[in-house]
C-alpha cells in the first residue's frame, strides 16, 4: 500500500519491476534499473525528510508498520504471554509478557494492532478498555515484584470510547496506572512506536526514559478530533497536525520525549529490519542506564521529568 | 465620573429591580428562580434540584470557613507552549479574553483553608475558564498544591470541574496528568488524605487522572462523569446511550464514586469525612 | 413469623394477647396474664436453652433477625456509607462505611440481608458477587491507611453461585481478601451475626477476634448441601447440621471464634434491643483491648491464631 | 505361598500380555490408547488432547527432575475434629480406607526438588485422596511447605487439583482457606515467587484461597476451574450453562489464568517462569 504522497515512490518502484521482469532477456537495462533505484533511494529520503506532520500521521498509522507482534519477534528471546487482569478480564489490544532483551529479562508490554481485519476486530484495532490498563498495571507490578524493568510499546489511536469501557472506568484505569507507574519501583522504558494517542497511549507510557521511533506521533487529542472542534471542521486535520506539533523533532523539543528513534528512509512499514535494528541499540543503551541507578534515584528522576514538564 | 456623581446617582428615587435582576430561569427545568434564594442555596434549583456550575470562588465561598481562605500561587497563569493558532486566531489572544472575562489567570485556584474547622488545602477548577481545561498553568498549580499538603501533612480537597486535558497546550497539556497523578502518588504513600470532589462536568483527561484518584471520590447529583464524550461514543457503538450514562449516580453504582452527595450537605459531609480519614478524636 | 418448634410460644402469647385485649373490661384476668407471662419466659428460655444445631439454623436465618441496618443504626452514630469496588460495580449485598463506634470511628463492612422482598431482590439476598468482596477490601485497605479498626458483620447463606459471579471471579476475589486480610495493617473484628456461610462468609471473616451471636452458625457447606452430597438427601439437613458443629459453642470448643455474645432468650429477632445492648458491650471490649496492641504484636498473633488451626 | 512356587510360577511360559494390560481407552473421546504410549505421554490422549488427571506421584515424576524431590512432613496424616459420621459410616473409617487404597496419608504431597534445575518447594495434590479435598493435614502441610519456602527464600509451586474443603472436617477445613492464604501473604510480603499450577479440577475452596493467589496462575487445557459448581449455578440461575463455562481457556480470557500451558510443555515453561521470576541471569 503506497500514502498519496509516496506517488514518486510507486511509480520508480513500478518501473523497477517491469524492468527487472525483462532484464533476463535484455540484459541491457541492467544499468537503467540501477540508476533507477539510486534515483529511488534519493526520492525516498528527499520524500521522508521532508513529511509533514499530517504525513508523518499517516505513516503512523500505516497498516503495515511493525506491530508489538513484529517487536516481540525480532526484539526478544523467550518470550512468555502473561493474560488477564484478575478482576474482569483478558484485553487482546494490550499485549504483555515476560522477555528476554539480550542479557536483561524484562516485562515487555504494549497496544496490540493487528495488520489483518480479522485480527483488528480481535485486538480492538490497538484501542485499549480498562481491562487491558489493569493488565499491564498488574504485570509491571509483577515486574517490580521480581525487579524486572518494564519495557513499554505504545501504539494506540487512543483508549476505547466505548459504553462498556466507560461503564468499567476507563477514567479509573487510565489513572491509576498514571499513578502507579510514577512510583514504580523499576526502571520503566517506552518506546512511542506508531501513534500516540492521548491518555490512551499515557496510560502505559509513564515511565523513565520515553524514546519515539522518527515517524511516531504523540498527540493530546487526533488532528481529526482537535480540528472537528478548533476549526469546526474535521477535514482541517492537516492544520491541526500542524498545529499540534506531534512529531518526534518538536515532542524532543519540548522534553516529552528523551531521544528519537530513526527510521530508515522510506519508513519503518517500508524497512522493520533496520527499524529493529535501531531499536534494539536504543534499548540496550537506555537499559543498561537504568538498570545502573538505584531504584531511589531513578524515582527521584522520574518525579523530576514530570514535575518539570509545563513549568 | 468623580465621587460627588457618584453620590448623587445614588440619591436619585430608587427604581424597583428589573424582572431580570430579580428572577433567573433554571437552565434544567426553566422553572422560574427568584435569584436571591437561587444564589443563597448555592445555585440548586428548589424545583428540580438541578446543580448549576459555580465559579471557582463561589465554591470555596460555599466550602470553606470565613475568612480561612488562604490563596497559593495566584501569579501563576496560562503559557503557550506551542504557539497555538487556530483559524479563529490565537491561543495567547484567547487566553487574554478569558482572564479579562474571568478575572481568574488560571483554570484552577488553589490554597490552603478550613472546611468545618479542619485545616485543609484546596484546588479548585473552574469551568468558565477554558471549560476547566487542564493547561500547564492549572497542571502546575495543582502539582504546587499537592506539594504543600504534602510537605505540611494536610488533607487534600480537590474539587473538578473539566472538559479535559486543554488542546491548546497539546502534548504538555496532557503530561499535566502524569504530572499531577505522580504528586498524588507521594501524597499516598505518606498515607495523607485526599478527596476528590467531582462536580457538573468532570471528563477527559482530568477524570482519567487526579480526579479518580481520591482516597474518596464523591460527586454532586447528576454531574456528568466519564473519559469519552457520548457523542464519540454513539458514533463508536453506532447506538444511543441511556440517558443516565455518566451522570453521578451511574457512576457511583458501576463503582467508581464512593457518594454522591447534594451541595447543602457538602460542607458538612466533607467535615465528617476528613474526620475519619484523619481518625480525628470523637468529640 | 414464629418456627416449628416455637408452638409453645406461639400459643402463650396468643393467649396472653386475647386476655390482655379483655383486660379493660375484666380486670380480673390480669393475674392469669402475668402467671402466662411468667410461663412464657420460662418456656422461651427453655426452648432456647435446648435448640438443636437444626433449630438454630432457623432462628439464624430467621427473617426478622437484626441485618447489618440494624446493627449501623443501634451500635454506630455518623455513619457514611461508601460504594464501589473501583473496578467494576457497587455490591448492594455488601454494605459499608465509617462509623463512629463510641469513642472509635471505625471502618464497618457487613453482609446485606433485606427484610422485605424486594429488599431481599436488591440485595441479592446477602449473597455477594466479587465486586462485592472487591468492595470490602477496598474499604479494609482504606481503613488501613487511615489507622481505623475494622468491623465486619457476617450474615450470609454463601457467595452467590451465578455465572456472572463465577466470570468475574468469585474465587479470586473471595481468596485476595483471605491473604489480604491476614497481613492489614490495622485491627479486624469480626462477628457472625446470623448465617455464616463458607467461603462467602470467610471473605470478609479473617481478623484478629471472631466474635459469634449464640443463636448464629458458622459452616463450611450449608447443613442442605452437606446432606445431599453424603446422605444423598436433602431432608437430612438436620442430621448434617449435627454432624457439622456449626453452632457457637462448637466453634468455640474448635477455637474458630473467640467468644459468644449471648443472645436474649427467644433470640435476637425476638430481643433486638437486648441483642444490641449485648454486641456493644462485646465490641466495646475487644476493640479497647486490640487497639491498645501494637500492629506488628497484632499480625504476629493474627497469623498465629489462624497458623494454629487445625494443628 | 513360598518363594519356590512364585518362581515356578515366573517361569510358566509367557503368556501374550492381555488386552486390559495393553490398551486403555481415553475417558473423554472413549478412543483406545495404546497403554505403555499413554502412560510415556503422560496420560494426555494423542487423539483429543485430553488431559487426564495425573496422581501427586505422576506430577511429581513429571516436574521434577530426576532424584531431586525430597518429601516433607510425610507422616502428617488425616486428623477428625468433628468426629463426623454420616450414614455410611464415619469419616475416620473413610480416610483409612482412602490410604490403603492410595498409598498416601494426606491429600497433599510437600517437598522440595528441582524443576529444570531450580530448587523450588512443591505442594501437589492428589485428586484421589478424598477427591483432593482441604483437610486439616492437607492446609497444615501446604502452610508448611510455604514457610520453608519463606525461610529459605525458595520460589513455591503449588499444584491444585481438589474438589474444595473436605466437609467431613467441617469449621476447620474452612480455616485451612485462611491458614493457607496467611502463609502466602507472608510469602508475597518477603517477595518470593509463587506459581499455582490449577489442574483438573479446581473448585471451591481451594479456588477460593491458595490456587487463585499465584504471581502466576498457570492451568492445564480444558481444566475444570471455577468456585460454586456447575449444577448449583444453572439451579440458581435457572438457566443451562454454556460447555466451555468453568475451563481453563474460558478462565483464562476471564481474566484469572496467565496462560494455559499444555502438559508436555509445563516442565520446560515453570523453568523458564521461575527463571523470570528469579530474574536469573540469562545463559
Ligand atoms: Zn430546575
Ligand atoms: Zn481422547
Amino acid at each position: 500500500m503506497y500514502l498519496d504522497f509516496e506517488k514518486p515512490i510507486e511509480e520508480l518502484e513500478n518501473k523497477i519491476r517491469d524492468l527487472s521482469a525483462i532484464r533476463e532477456s535484455k540484459p541491457e537495462v541492467q544499468s537503467e534499473i540501477e540508476s533507477l533505484q539510486k534515483q529511488l533511494q534519493e526520492i525516498t529520503r528527499s520524500i521522508y525528510e521532508r513529511l509533514t506532520p499530517w504525513q508523518t500521521v499517516q505513516v503512523a498509522r500505516h497498516p503495515e508498520r511493525p506491530t508489538i507482534r513484529d517487536y516481540i519477534a525480532n526484539l526478544f528471546t523467550d518470550f512468555l504471554e502473561c493474560c488477564g487482569d484478575r478482576a474482569f478480564g483478558d484485553d487482546p489490544a494490550i499485549c504483555g509478557g515476560f522477555a528476554t532483551f539480550e542479557k536483561f529479562r524484562v516485562m515487555a508490554i504494549g497496544h496490540q494492532k493487528g495488520k489483518t481485519v480479522e485480527d483488528n476486530i480481535r485486538c480492538n484495532f490497538g484501542m485499549a478498555r480498562p481491562e487491558g490498563y489493569r493488565k499491564a498495571l498488574r504485570l509491571m507490578q509483577l515486574a517490580a515484584k521480581f525487579h524486572l524493568p518494564v519495557l513499554t510499546f505504545i501504539d494506540t489511536s487512543g483508549a476505547f470510547p466505548g459504553q462498556d469501557a466507560e461503564e468499567r472506568g476507563q477514567a479509573e484505569a487510565i489513572a491509576r496506572n498514571l499513578r502507579e507507574m510514577s512510583r514504580l519501583p523499576t526502571p520503566i522504558l517506552c518506546v512511542v512506536t506508531g501513534e500516540g494517542g492521548s491518555g490512551g497511549a499515557l496510560g502505559i507510557g509513564v515511565g523513565d526514559r520515553i524514546l519515539m521511533l522518527g515517524n511516531a506521533v504523540y498527540s493530546v487529542i487526533s488532528p481529526e478530533g482537535c480540528a472537528s472542534i478548533l476549526w469546526r471542521d474535521g477535514s482541517k486535520a492537516p492544520e491541526a497536525a500542524e498545529a499540534l506539533k506531534i512529531t518526534a523533532p518538536a515532542l524532543l523539543k519540548l522534553k516529552v520525549i528523551d531521544e528519537i528513534i530513526p527510521e530508515p528512509p522510506g519508513g519503518a512499514h517500508r524497512h522493520p529490519e533496520g527499524t529493529m535494528i535501531a531499536v534494539r541499540k536504543a534499548l540496550r543503551k537506555h537499559l543498561a542506564d537504568l538498570k545502573g541507578m538505584s531504584i531511589k534515584k531513578l524515582l527521584n528522576k522520574r518525579y523530576e521529568k514530570y514535575a518539570k514538564l509545563g513549568r | 465620573m468623580g465621587w460627588f456623581s457618584w453620590k448623587k446617582k445614588e440619591k436619585k428615587p430608587v427604581e424597583p429591580p428589573s424582572a431580570e435582576e430579580l428572577w433567573t430561569s433554571c437552565s434544567a427545568c426553566k422553572g422560574m428562580l427568584f435569584k436571591e434564594e437561587w444564589i443563597k442555596a448555592w445555585k440548586v434549583c428548589p424545583i428540580c434540584g438541578f446543580h448549576e456550575k459555580l465559579t471557582a470562588r463561589e465554591r470555596i465561598n460555599q466550602l470553606v470557613d470565613q475568612k480561612s481562605f488562604h490563596e497559593f500561587d495566584a501569579r501563576i497563569t496560562v503559557s503557550d507552549p506551542l504557539k497555538f493558532k487556530d483559524d479563529k486566531g490565537s491561543y495567547a489572544e484567547k487566553a487574554e479574553q478569558t482572564k479579562d472575562k474571568t478575572g481568574l489567570k488560571e483554570a484552577v485556584i488553589t490554597g490552603r483553608g478550613k472546611i468545618t474547622d479542619i485545616r485543609v488545602v484546596l484546588a479548585v477548577m473552574d469551568f468558565n475558564f477554558l471549560g476547566g481545561s487542564l493547561g500547564s498553568g492549572t497542571g502546575e498549580k495543582i502539582f504546587r498544591a499537592i506539594e504543600y499538603a504534602l510537605r505540611h501533612r494536610m488533607p487534600l480537597l480537590i474539587v473538578s470541574a473539566s472538559g479535559g486535558a486543554r488542546m491548546h497546550e497539546g502534548i504538555i497539556s496532557l503530561m499535566q496528568m502524569a504530572k499531577t497523578s505522580a504528586a498524588l502518588a507521594r501524597l499516598h504513600e505518606a498515607g495523607i488524605p485526599y478527596i476528590s470532589l467531582l462536580t457538573n462536568p468532570t471528563t477527559g483527561g482530568v477524570s482519567a487522572s487526579y480526579a479518580m484518584l481520591g482516597d474518596l471520590n464523591i460527586a454532586e447529583p447528576g454531574a456528568l462523569v466519564g473519559f469519552a464524550g457520548r457523542r464519540v461514543i454513539e458514533q463508536t457503538i453506532k447506538q444511543k446511550l441511556p440517558d443516565e450514562f455518566q451522570t453521578a449516580e451511574y457512576v457511583r453504582d458501576h463503582g467508581f464514586l464512593d457518594m454522591v452527595v447534594p451541595r447543602k450537605e457538602l460542607r458538612d459531609t466533607l467535615g465528617r469525612l476528613f474526620r475519619y480519614l484523619q481518625n480525628a478524636k470523637v468529640e
